[in-house]
């Protein structure tokens, strides 16, 4: 699609848009200041649509340059030379740098950004379903009284979130990276006079903060390894091709002198990671025994910028540097993404409004992780153990978190555990090369989890605030819409054929059983047998709440029951669009995602007739089977779970989330508080203080208390002082 | 000339003070605002027209002072990109301190404002000076002021922690003392030019007649001195005590920059002088720094009193400064230099906020407040906004200086940045944990209902403090470009690859 | 006898008549006007400076001569002139002039100081500031003589003014006890001095104070080193060194204030004067200095060491000015260590560090004696730290003055005690005394507790019962100002002093 | 009285040592010794200020017993150490010390009389109002 005006050259246009790309997220920033300089100043009303005004633009603009854009990483073509040499697809990403921003050293970091069609896409998707969930918070929102300060943080989170994804280097996605999770703090904390929220805030912070260290060691890793935190070359430089040259001559190990390939790879100038990544796989010696210096004798990509081979010991190699760099930054995906084991904070983080946890913490922020990964994928594909490590983390928090939602009963709460679930699937197909589809899970997860908690919202709303669902029911007929909607929603959770997450989903599914299938490595196939009876949960626990909400008689109050009603326009509407997209959002790129990213094909056994089809009879029986499960215990009969009193074992684990959070809150903190104060009354106060500090003064005046009694004032003890003294000196002079 | 001026004028500004009459404190505190302001103004060329291209030291004046046969110390006063922005630190603080202590100051107004604006004038020697004697004289000098700052003008139990502070300080100074006599000495007392002295320095270890015992000894002297005033870990415990004593505007100052000439004596004097010595113990003085970051987080978290916690962060965060500093590249040496500056301005700015609490409540125990946010929503919007600036978040000066720290210490040590980094995680912890229980939840106590948010004059003196906050955040260049020779300087000789431009005299045996 | 001569005695000569002139006018004059004895006095000891100060400009040439230290007389036999006057009893060499300009100081201060209680008749009679002034003399005679003979008379005349003006304030018991403590041990101290003196002329035969050689295997050495000892217990009695210090704070804090002062400052100059005569000219033969450097040394440390700790635990300001002075006199003695064989020029620099040091030393000691002096209430001194609680408030600058002092003494820049500390531990440091200088160093950590004690109390603490009043005084106040301003300008311009020579 | 020569005693011929060293000498020193001893035995030992005062005046005659015997010695050498000039320091240094120890009596005497008329005691165990 080619949104570009008839009139405008499109080389022109092109160069037009990678300039103009800051307007995306300054728009949002904008509505931010409007929002917060002029606090109680402007109307509600007012500043509302400001808001929703600035994310409506910033979508526009959005659309307008991901029209523009195309390609996306370096390909390769051989020069008539033979020599290899690393190019753009002809169709150039907009690619623009503003400035610098931090240059120490050989450090440089500028304000760049950089849309290809990855981040373009998830741009799009933020700033769309951030457009939508704006306007349902005009309904949603429209009682509280701190409307202004609500939209500002919404706006202020969407800047940040388009910083994250449009930046052109680590350090930049870093401050969105942060960004993102300062606007959570204060989102999830806006309530603040509730304790509670306020502390769950703080928790989503710190274990953010956990993450965040993981990444940054990853960036100073790569760091170390490339001297660069870019992605690619700075635009200018595109054209160049002539040096710097890595040669595989140098490529060989410290310690061994094999021979490999002679051949040459022409560089653009200052290369980004991705490129350095791309022509470093290009090279036929084996990645995980090279060294890590790798460049010409000459310096043409100068050694001052790699840092690695000081810093690191011989045995070294680029693959495990790799390795550590990748894993450390899935780290800080993990506390990002709430994957284990640092997800606890994510369930907590409902405490905030409803539109927030369907934007921040179902549809964008969350996803940064993948989104992460996906960015850096050449580099992932470097390091084998880092990609098992995704899978396999990936893989277990998608089972885990499906076995907490099984018997929650708080309705937002089964959303978010679902969420966590998701985010491990997308892992796991990260983890298994099939990145494309990881993103594809998050386009469409952002769809179909944000319809869902809305629909969740705008039953909260009906039921003035009620979100346990053994407190509702049977409230099909009194929201309709509602009820359709978030029944699609479901439907596109749990992989109902068709639906946008069963594309999605199965091809990830698809993707872990092909990988597992030609590497015929157990651990595979047991991550498949993990994910399907994570998919199977999935199916069951989202009809368990439909069951639980929809079905059945209300178990509401009276007075709650009399104030039960269907939504405000402003709210059902982005219900309807999300809705549609949950639906029929998946057929869009259902294969052709990948070639549309230019990702690579992780394996072509995907469509291999015997994996393909055990995988969609497998998925569809899971889905099925979890539906009808579900329906069948929850829409028919009206016992409600007492999950907290259940003698079950399973139900207990599940119901305790398997002691993990307990474990979080009770042992870890309480050992922190004992640890510090305990630090500070015998370190600090006793033996540095009292034992060293004054210890030494008292002393001093002991000493001084005692010397002064020679000053006894009797005349005659002061001339025998003096005669002693006298003696003293004349043996000294007469000692021979 | 301007350095001089610089010097003098708070020094005159504070004559008529002396003079001033107890009733007329008002005029007397407009009177030294105005001082420091004009000051202030007189130091924007250390800024416009410093060149970061132009010669290491700029501003360079030398006049006689003291010239004997064997006994040379010039009034010699230059900068470097550092110094110079250090100066210009003092110089912003100054008035800011001064307008927060407006109404907090209560009685023997005249003589607090006359103590602050000699310890100005004594703070911009030390950092002007390059003469080793008069960074002495400067050095101690500015210790008497604050000595009565926390002593008069204290609360409860200020006589032992003003006692402490300056036994604790003089301590170390004093043994650095018979350190650089032993220096003098050693380079054939000519004259204590910083730079002369340096490469006397280097000739004589070349020459093999400064020995290593030497050179240990003297290190050990000069690092004792500043470590105390860094403050590095063992070293630090006079800090809380101070802090929590001291008056608003002494804390400042305390925080903002006597704490700074810590880690400036470690990069203009020690390495240089002692490059052997200081290599040989840049580990343990990073462990130690280490753990400073650790432990003082700890510390900080186990405080009950909002002051006391955030001295205790300062040994953190400085921590990650000097970390920065030994891990001796370049990142991490110009990032220590920012992390000071960033540190002084957020430290402020927190010192600040709580001391306007004080003033309204009487009370700096965090027990004391809780929910207080809504009742003074700017209030509340300034102190988060300075506690992300002092817990890094990105865009704000804070991150810079910790970014650029780590990173010197990765690339040094990747263990150094790996366990240095702890201090981004326990730093939010304890940061967060106060805001949370200061301002969040339900409010505790009704007598806070009737709190007064900020009035016009706090505003207006927090603004600068909150621009420079983002400033630094954003446009780092502008301050990196002015460090960086002065940092390739500090590592040509901390890698002892300064070529000798001087030889130095033959030392009379 | 020609009239350079003349000319070189003439300050003490002037002092003496004003001695006399004093006593006379004690005997005329009735009380009220007393307070013209003291302004004589002063006068007397001014118009000394004056002369002294002419001597210096119009003989110039005449005491630039290096006087021998460590070398044969000869050096000082310059063509056409030289400082030795009076047969050689005399040695008016520039260092003499400076001790004799501190003692001159001294009394004129120490006048200053006594002025004040124009109530109590001893302080203000004619034969107190007679004494006084004789006392004086007798410093400077001490300053410059240069043979066992004026030694010894300048030595009794100095101390026996002293003694008696220890215990002028007859009705008060400390007063006399002082003066009796310090008369007896003073006069058993004497006694080994003259023993010393006894041996070393009977090793040499000579009196005068020229350098002694003597090769190690000579039979006279033990003799002559008997008398070094001897000699050398008996001055570091009058510095007030350890182990021979234990008069000091009975005798300064009995004796009047004023006494105290000028003991504390001109009796200690004198005595370092023939400290450095003896040690720097007499026996500076290697073959003597390698047995007294390590004497002094050893003295140093113990007596930096005791003072300060002992100063530590005062209640009352003058006992711990007393103590403090014992600690002043350790790193004084740091300047005397000269182990290794240096030209005369390093002596020069070194007895400059201990004259700058004694001047310092005398400004801020008699101004923080000044001040003492002052604070009282109804004619009853105030001594203790306790009384001076809130002088801040009541007397700011008085308060300002006493913390100059006290900043001074404990050595903090821009001070004039912080340059004399370092001239001196420079001074150790080059001999390659590095150690002992820490030590000295470390000693004075503790020094500063209780120097800054005073400044906390006058600053930070709120008086117990009424603020203490000091009723006006111009002459002491005149005193106070003038030393807090020299102790600051000295600290800032230290060669204007140490330029001299 | 400049023309006075002075005596270096690096140019001093030493072929007179024993005789320096003759009995007499030796036993004068003796008894000066026992003297000096006597009278700081005396200082330190005796509680009574007089006591101690004429203590002080026995070392005093101790010392001028060494002068003169010294000078007496000295003066039956040959020149430069033994010579006139030295015989005359001595005994001219013993009068003067005979004035000294005259005038120290005085004063003590004086001092000591003052004190007794305030407090009726000359017994230094109850003079200790100043101490530590």
């Amino acid at each position: 699609m080619n949104l570009l005006p008839e009139w405008m050259d499109p080389q022109r246009a092109h160069a037009f848009y990678a300039d103009a790309l800051f307007l995306i997220p300054l728009l949002p920033f904008l509505g931010f200041l409007i929002n917060a300089l002029t606090r109680k100043g402007i109307s509600r009303g007012a500043s509302g649509g400001v808001a929703c005004l600035a994310a409506a633009l910033s979508f526009l603009w959005t659309l307008l340059s991901f029209s523009a854009s195309a390609g996306g990483l370096a390909d390769h073509v051989r020069l008539p030379d033979g020599s290899l040499c690393l190019v753009r697809d002809p169709a150039h990403p907009l690619h623009a740098v503003y400035g610098t921003w931090i240059e120490v050293g050989a450090f440089h970091c500028s304000f760049g950004l950089y849309m290809d069609q990855l981040s373009g896409l998830l741009a799009l998707v933020v700033t769309g379903v951030g457009l939508l969930i704006h306007i349902y918070s005009m309904g949603y929102m429209g009682h509280d009284k701190a409307y202004a300060r609500y939209f500002a943080y919404l706006n202020l989170f969407l800047f940040a979130m388009l910083v994250l994804i449009l930046s052109d280097n680590l350090v930049l996605t870093f401050v969105g990276w942060e960004g993102v999770g300062l606007c959570s703090y204060l989102l999830i904390g806006f309530w603040y006079e509730d304790a509670a929220k306020a502390s769950a805030g703080m928790k989503a912070f710190i274990f953010n903060r956990v993450g965040d260290l993981g990444f940054l060691l990853g960036i100073f890793t790569l760091l170390a390894v490339f001297g660069t935190v870019d992605y690619v070359a700075p635009p200018r430089q595109l054209g160049t091709y002539r040096a710097p040259v890595i040669e595989p001559r140098l490529m060989k190990p410290t310690g061994q002198g094999g021979d490999v390939a002679q051949e040459t790879l022409l560089m653009p100038e200052n290369p980004g990671l991705l490129d350095y990544a791309k022509g470093l796989s290009l090279l036929a010696a084996p990645k995980a025994t090279r060294p890590l210096r790798f460049s010409t004798p000459d310096g043409r990509i100068d050694l001052s910028r790699n840092l690695a081979t000081r810093i690191f010991p011989d045995w070294f190699t680029l693959g495990t540097a790799m390795t550590l760099a990748c894993v450390l930054l899935f780290v800080g995906a993990c506390g990002k993404s709430a994957q284990l084991p640092l997800y606890a904070w994510l369930p907590d983080a409902m405490a905030g409004p409803t539109p927030v946890s369907a934007l921040i913490h179902a549809a964008t922020m969350v996803t940064a992780g993948v989104y992460m990964a996906a960015r850096l994928h050449p580099l992932y594909l470097m390091s084998p153990e880092a990609m098992h490590v995704m899978a396999c983390v990936g893989g277990l928090t998608a089972i885990f978190a499906a076995l907490c939602a099984l018997t929650q009963t708080d309705i937002k709460k089964v959303l978010a555990y679902s969420t966590v679930s998701q985010l491990g699937y997308m892992f796991l197909g990260a983890g298994v090369g099939a990145f494309a589809f990881a993103i594809f899970h998050v386009v469409t997860h952002a769809f179909f989890k944000a319809l869902l908690f809305l629909c969740s919202g705008s039953v909260i709303h009906a039921m003035s605030g009620e979100q346990d669902m053994r407190k509702m029911g049977g409230l099909r007929k009194q929201l309709p819409l509602t009820f359709i909607t978030m029944f699609i929603g479901a439907l596109a959770l749990a992989g109902f054929p068709f639906f946008a997450g069963w594309w999605s989903k199965d091809a990830i599914l698809a993707q872990v059983l092909a990988r597992a299938h030609e590497s015929h490595e157990s651990i595979y196939y047991l991550l498949y047998v993990l994910a399907v009876v994570g998919a199977f949960c999935t199916a069951f626990y989202s009809f368990r709440l439909i069951g639980m909400t929809f079905f059945g008689t209300c178990r509401a109050s009276a007075e709650v029951k009399q104030h039960i009603h269907e939504s405000p326009p402003t709210m059902t509407t982005p219900l309807l669009v999300l809705a549609f997209l949950s639906a029929a959002g998946g057929v869009l790129w259902a294969n052709s995602l990948p070639t549309f990213l230019n990702f690579p094909e992780p394996t072509q056994n995907a469509n291999h007739p015997q994996v393909h089809h055990v995988n969609l009879v497998v998925t569809l029986v899971a889905a099925f089977g979890g539906i009808l499960l579900a329906l069948f215990l929850y829409a028919k009969n009206q016992k409600v779970p007492q999950p907290a009193q259940s003698k079950n074992v399973l139900v207990a684990l599940s119901w305790n989330k398997f002691g993990v959070e307990a474990f979080y809150d009770k042992v870890v903190t309480t050992t922190f508080i004992i640890l510090a104060e305990m630090l500070y009354l015998v370190v600090d106060v006793l033996i540095i203080d009292t034992l060293f500090v004054n210890g030494l003064g008292f002393a001093t005046r002991a000493t001084s208390g005692a010397l002064r009694r020679m000053q006894s004032g009797v005349v005659n003890l002061y001339a025998a002082g003096i005669l002693l003294g006298a003696l003293a000196v004349l043996f000294f002079l007469l000692r021979g | 000339m301007l350095l001089t001026a610089l010097i003098v004028l708070p020094l005159v500004g504070a004559l008529p003070l002396l003079f001033a009459r107890d009733q007329n404190a008002r005029e007397a505190k407009g009177w030294a605002f105005l001082v420091s302001f004009v000051t202030f103004l007189v130091s924007l060329p250390l800024w416009f027209n410093f060149d970061p291209t132009g010669p290491l030291y700029q501003f360079v004046e030398k006049h006689r002072w003291i010239s004997l046969p064997r006994l040379n110390m010039g009034f010699n006063l230059g900068v470097d990109g550092f110094a110079a922005l250090m100066v210009l630190l003092t110089t912003f603080l100054m008035p800011i301190a001064l307008l927060g202590s407006w109404n907090y100051i209560k009685e023997r107004q005249k003589e607090f404002y006359i103590a602050m604006l000699v310890l100005e004038a004594a703070m911009i020697g030390v950092f002007a000076a390059t003469d080793l004697f008069l960074f002495y004289v400067f050095f101690e000098a500015s210790l008497i002021p604050m000595y009565l700052l926390i002593g008069i003008w204290g609360g409860e139990n200020r006589i032992y922690a003003t006692t402490k502070f300056l036994i604790y300080t003089v301590f170390g100074s004093l043994l650095m003392f018979v350190a650089i006599l032993f220096v003098y000495h050693k380079t054939g007392s000519a004259d204590f030019g910083i730079t002369g002295l340096t490469e006397r320095l280097a000739a004589l270890r070349l020459r093999g007649t400064f020995s290593r015992t030497e050179e240990f000894w003297c290190f050990w002297a000069f690092a004792l001195a500043f470590s105390i005033k860094v403050p590095i870990f063992p070293l630090h415990t006079w800090l809380p005590d101070a802090h929590v004593e001291a008056p608003t505007p002494g804390s400042v100052v305390l925080a903002g920059i006597l704490l700074k000439m810590g880690g400036y004596g470690f990069l203009r004097f020690i390495v240089p002088f002692f490059p052997v010595a200081s290599e040989h113990y840049a580990p343990l003085f990073a462990t130690l720094c280490i753990v400073g970051i650790i432990y003082g987080s700890f510390m900080a978290f186990a405080q009950q009193d909002m002051k006391k916690l955030i001295a205790y962060s300062s040994v953190a965060h400085l921590g990650t400064c000097m970390l920065g500093i030994f891990s001796y590249r370049i990142e991490g040496v110009q990032g220590g230099m920012y992390q000071m500056l960033s540190h002084g301005i957020s430290t402020s700015a927190l010192f600040l906020l709580v001391g306007m609490l004080y003033e309204r409540t009487h009370s700096r125990a965090i027990a004391y407040y809780g929910g207080i946010a809504k009742v003074v929503p700017v209030f509340t919007v300034c102190f988060i906004v300075v506690t992300l600036s002092s817990i890094g978040l990105p865009l704000t000066n804070g991150f810079v200086g910790e970014f650029t720290c780590l990173m010197g210490a990765f690339f040094r040590e990747p263990w150094w940045g790996v366990l240095g980094g702890l201090g981004v995680i326990l730093g939010a912890v304890y940061m967060l944990f106060m805001v949370k229980s200061v301002f969040f939840g339900p409010l505790v106590r009704k007598s806070n209902l009737t709190l007064q948010d900020l009035d016009s004059r706090e505003l207006s003196l927090l603004t600068p403090l909150l621009i420079m906050i983002f400033v630094m955040g954003v446009a780092p260049t502008l301050f990196f470009r002015r460090m960086q020779p002065a940092a390739e300087e500090f590592l040509d000789y901390a890698h002892t690859k300064k070529p000798l431009r001087a030889a130095a005299p033959e030392v009379p045996q | 006898m020609n009239l350079a001569h003349f000319a070189d005695l003439l300050p003490v000569g002037v002092v003496l008549t004003a001695a006399l002139v004093v006593v006379f006018l004690g005997l005329i004059l009735d009380a009220k006007d007393r307070f013209v004895i003291a302004l004589v006095a002063m006068a007397g000891c001014v118009l000394g400076l004056g002369v002294l100060a002419q001597n210096y400009v119009s003989f110039e040439a005449y005491y630039k001569v290096t006087p021998p230290w460590f070398g044969p007389l000869d050096s000082a036999r310059v063509a056409g002139h030289t400082a030795l006057i009076c047969g050689g009893a005399f040695m008016v060499d520039g260092f003499g002039m400076a001790i004799m300009a501190i003692a001159l100081l001294a009394g004129a201060l120490a006048t200053l100081v006594a002025g004040h209680s124009s109530e109590r008749s001893a302080l203000t009679s004619g034969e107190y500031h007679g004494l006084l002034l004789l006392a004086v003399a007798g410093m400077m005679l001490l300053g410059i003589s240069h043979d066992f003979l004026t030694l010894l008379i300048s030595l009794e005349i100095m101390s026996v003014a002293t003694y008696i003006l220890a215990g002028s304030q007859r009705e008060d018991v400390r007063s006399g006890e002082a003066a009796i403590k310090y008369l007896t041990l003073g006069a058993f101290s004497t006694a080994l001095l003259m023993l010393g003196m006894a041996f070393v002329f009977g090793a040499t035969g000579s009196l005068s104070l020229n350098p002694i050689s003597m090769a190690a295997s000579d039979p006279r050495r033990g003799l002559a080193l008997l008398g070094m000892g001897l000699l050398l217990v008996g001055v570091l009695f009058k510095v007030g060194a350890a182990p021979f210090h234990f008069w000091i704070p009975d005798v300064y804090e009995g004796a009047p204030t004023g006494v105290t002062g000028l003991m504390a400052v001109g009796v200690k100059a004198a005595a370092f004067a023939v400290v450095a005569r003896l040690m720097f000219e007499t026996f500076s033969h290697p073959s003597f200095r390698q047995q007294w450097v390590p004497l002094l040394a050893s003295a140093s440390v113990l007596t930096m060491a005791l003072g300060n700790l002992l100063a530590l635990r005062q209640n009352s300001i003058k006992r711990m000015l007393a103590y403090s002075g014992i600690a002043h006199t350790g790193y004084l003695l740091l300047a005397f260590l000269v182990p290794r064989e240096v030209g005369a020029s390093v002596v020069e620099e070194h007895l400059q560090a201990v004259t700058f040091y004694l001047l310092a030393y005398g400004l801020m000691t008699m101004g923080a004696f000044g001040v003492v002096a002052l604070v009282r209430e109804d004619g009853r001194a105030l001594e203790t730290m306790d009384d001076f609680a809130g002088l801040a408030k009541a007397h700011p600058a008085l308060a300002l003055c006493m913390s100059i002092f006290m900043l001074s003494l404990s050595g903090m820049p821009p001070l004039a005690g912080f340059f004399a500390k370092f001239m001196v531990f420079r001074a150790a440091i080059e001999q390659g005394y590095v150690f002992y200088a820490m030590l000295g160093i470390l000693t004075s950590i503790a020094s500063l507790y209780y120097y800054l004690r005073v400044v906390l109390k006058m600053y930070m603490e709120e008086p117990a019962g009424a603020a203490p009043r000091c009723h006006y005084v111009w002459t002491s106040n005149v005193l106070i100002y003038t030393a807090g301003a020299l102790t600051f300008v000295l600290g800032i311009l230290p060669h204007w002093i140490i330029g001299l020579r | 009285m400049n023309e006075v020569h002075f005596v270096t005693l690096a140019e001093a011929d030493f072929s007179w040592l024993p005789s320096l060293f003759s009995f007499r000498l030796l036993s004068c020193l003796a008894l000066a010794t026992a003297i000096f001893s006597i009278g700081a035995w005396g200082v330190l030992a005796r509680r009574n200020i007089l006591v101690m005062l004429i203590s002080v005046e026995l070392m005093l005659n101790a010392v001028m017993l060494c002068f003169v015997s010294f000078s007496r010695a000295l003066v039956n050498l040959p020149a430069p150490n033994g010579n006139a000039f030295a015989a005359e320091g001595g005994q001219i240094f013993a009068l003067f010390i005979i004035a000294v120890a005259a005038a120290e009596a005085a004063v003590g005497l004086a001092i000591v009389m003052a004190y007794f008329r305030n407090r009726q005691t000359v017994d230094t165990r109850d003079i200790q109002a100043l101490k530590h």
